[in-house]
């Protein structure tokens, strides 16, 4: 593994980006707001494993991005059908 | 260069001490099962850091989408009691 | 410097430079609606240029080394991307959807287009009227059949 | 939860079905080679179908087939067990004898050979029909029962 490579940096970049997403998830006042920061954390944490996958040069870690971003997209839709039926108080 | 490396471990381990405290902080159900979700969705990121893509993939199917599928369907049977907040 | 190298950098500058934006605006508007317009539209347009990085770096390299391994990196980061460009504007409009439904209005906005109306009648009401053109299409059609 | 959600995500859910699972059964039948396996591949196949629950609404009588390919799993794995038992449990007695999963491992870097599995590969398809057919029954069982004193009954439900 090669640490100088810049996709490596780019992925500290991210996790710093994935802890002040999840500041939000901690203090969002209502329910959507913490499933948009579930969701942003979704997208940062599929471009970090495709960013990782390629500084490693390993091809079968980018298929776990790709799993990672269709059930991220199932998790979401729970989230958003359950949502529907409630209303707000 | 490997201090990055290292780097990269605590950032992701931070971020999930954080949505593992807000899952247990929250009294309202469905933040919890969001922030459960989230929580073993950045287990997964950790796992892929340690290079165990088998753990990672089970990590991402079980704990991400089947788990807060089964959760989203208990707390649909339930009545809320508790403000929305 | 290597052209290649300028490229690359550019590119990642600009993903970074859009993902931080999101998270910003993630913090920074007052509003669930807001918040996502700001969240999901600027990760997703930085994680594409990400993509892009991941593939002009691994088709540079393949095309230095000869490597079949660095095609087939670049290959599933196509797939990748094609992944990420079919969920993620669908959760953002599942999420923006239930909010709506919850109740939820937009603070501080002058006017509210979709405000009192109920989406589900209007989709019952629009899935009717297409059930009621069809026969009629069809009668329309038996009775030119009939004319000729 | 027994409700259709809107046209967009029916429409995209049903783009992704296919592929999804899929790719699940790409994990099954690779797992000796590649990362994953029967109970990894069969969560992914699982939460296709938890897809199309969230899409169309949990329909149809399903109970009798998913446990029937349940047991068959079962069954199967206990008895591809059993087969090695001349010697021990679990006992590889395909391996290295040129079948159609005995092939010989080759030494050295080589691109990875499908068919040097042994047992392994069939117990992994007998694990994934295991897995597949379980988690889609509690799935469509919960959603089942949770909506059921819902506002309304599904559309499909209403057509039957």
């Amino acid at each position: 593994m090669n640490f100088s490579n810049p996709l490596f940096i780019a992925v500290v970049v991210f996790a710093i980006y994935i802890l002040i997403s999840a500041l939000r998830l901690f203090l969002g006042p209502t329910a959507p707001d913490r499933t948009v920061a579930l969701d942003t954390i979704n997208t940062l944490v599929v471009a970090s494993m495709v960013a990782l996958g390629a500084a490693m040069w390993e091809v079968l870690f980018i298929d776990i991005a790709i799993v990672y971003a269709i059930l991220s997209f199932v998790t979401t839709l729970f989230i958003a059908k359950y949502l529907e039926g409630v209303e707000a108080s | 260069m490997f201090w990055i490396y290292q780097i990269l471990h605590l950032l992701v381990l931070l971020s999930l001490i954080v949505t593992a405290l807000a899952v247990v902080r929250f009294k309202d159900l469905i933040s919890a099962a969001i922030s459960l979700g989230a929580s073993s969705l950045l287990l997964s990121l950790e796992f892929y850091l340690l290079r165990a893509p088998d753990v990672a993939i089970a990590e991402a199917a079980v704990g991400a989408a089947l788990t807060t599928a089964i959760y989203i369907f208990a707390i649909k049977s339930t009545e809320r009691e508790e403000g929305y907040k | 410097m290597n052209i290649v190298l300028i490229i690359i950098s550019i590119l990642l500058a600009i993903s970074l430079v859009f993902n931080g934006l999101g998270t910003i605006g993630l913090h920074r508007f007052p509003d669930v609606y807001t918040r996502l317009h700001a969240a999901t539209k600027c990760t997703t347009f930085g994680t594409i240029f990400l993509t892009f990085t991941v593939i002009v770096y691994s088709g540079t390299r393949y095309y230095w080394t000869g490597q079949s391994k660095f095609l087939m990196l670049a290959l599933h980061t196509i797939v990748a991307l094609i992944a990420l460009l079919l969920t993620n504007p669908t959760g953002a409009h599942a999420i923006a959807r239930a909010a709506h439904k919850m109740g939820y209005g937009p603070k501080q906005a002058v006017r509210d287009d979709l405000e009192g109306e109920d989406l589900k009648e209007k989709e019952e009401k629009e899935e009717e009227k297409e059930k009621k053109d069809k026969p009629v299409m069809m009668k329309k059609a038996s009775k030119a059949e009939g004319a000729k | 939860m027994n409700w259709k959600m809107s046209r967009v995500v029916t429409t995209i859910a049903d783009v992704l079905v296919a592929p999804i699972a899929i790719f699940g059964i790409y994990l099954i039948l690779h797992g000796h080679l590649t990362p994953g396996g029967g109970f990894q591949g069969g969560a992914v196949v699982a939460s296709s179908t938890a897809l199309l629950i969230i899409a169309h609404g949990a329909f149809g009588e399903h109970k009798k087939d998913l446990s029937s390919l349940e047991s068959t799993g079962l069954t199967l794995f206990i008895l591809l067990a059993l087969f090695g038992l001349g010697y021990t449990m679990f006992y590889n007695y395909l391996a290295g004898t040129g079948t159609l999963f005995g092939a010989e491992v080759p030494s050295g870097i080589n691109p990875g050979y499908i068919n040097t599995g042994g047992t392994v590969t069939l117990m992994n398809i007998a694990v994934g029909m295991e897995v597949i057919a379980a988690l889609s029954l509690i799935l469509w069982m919960m959603a089942k029962r949770s909506g059921s004193m819902d506002l309304e009954t599904s559309r499909s439900e209403v057509e039957e």
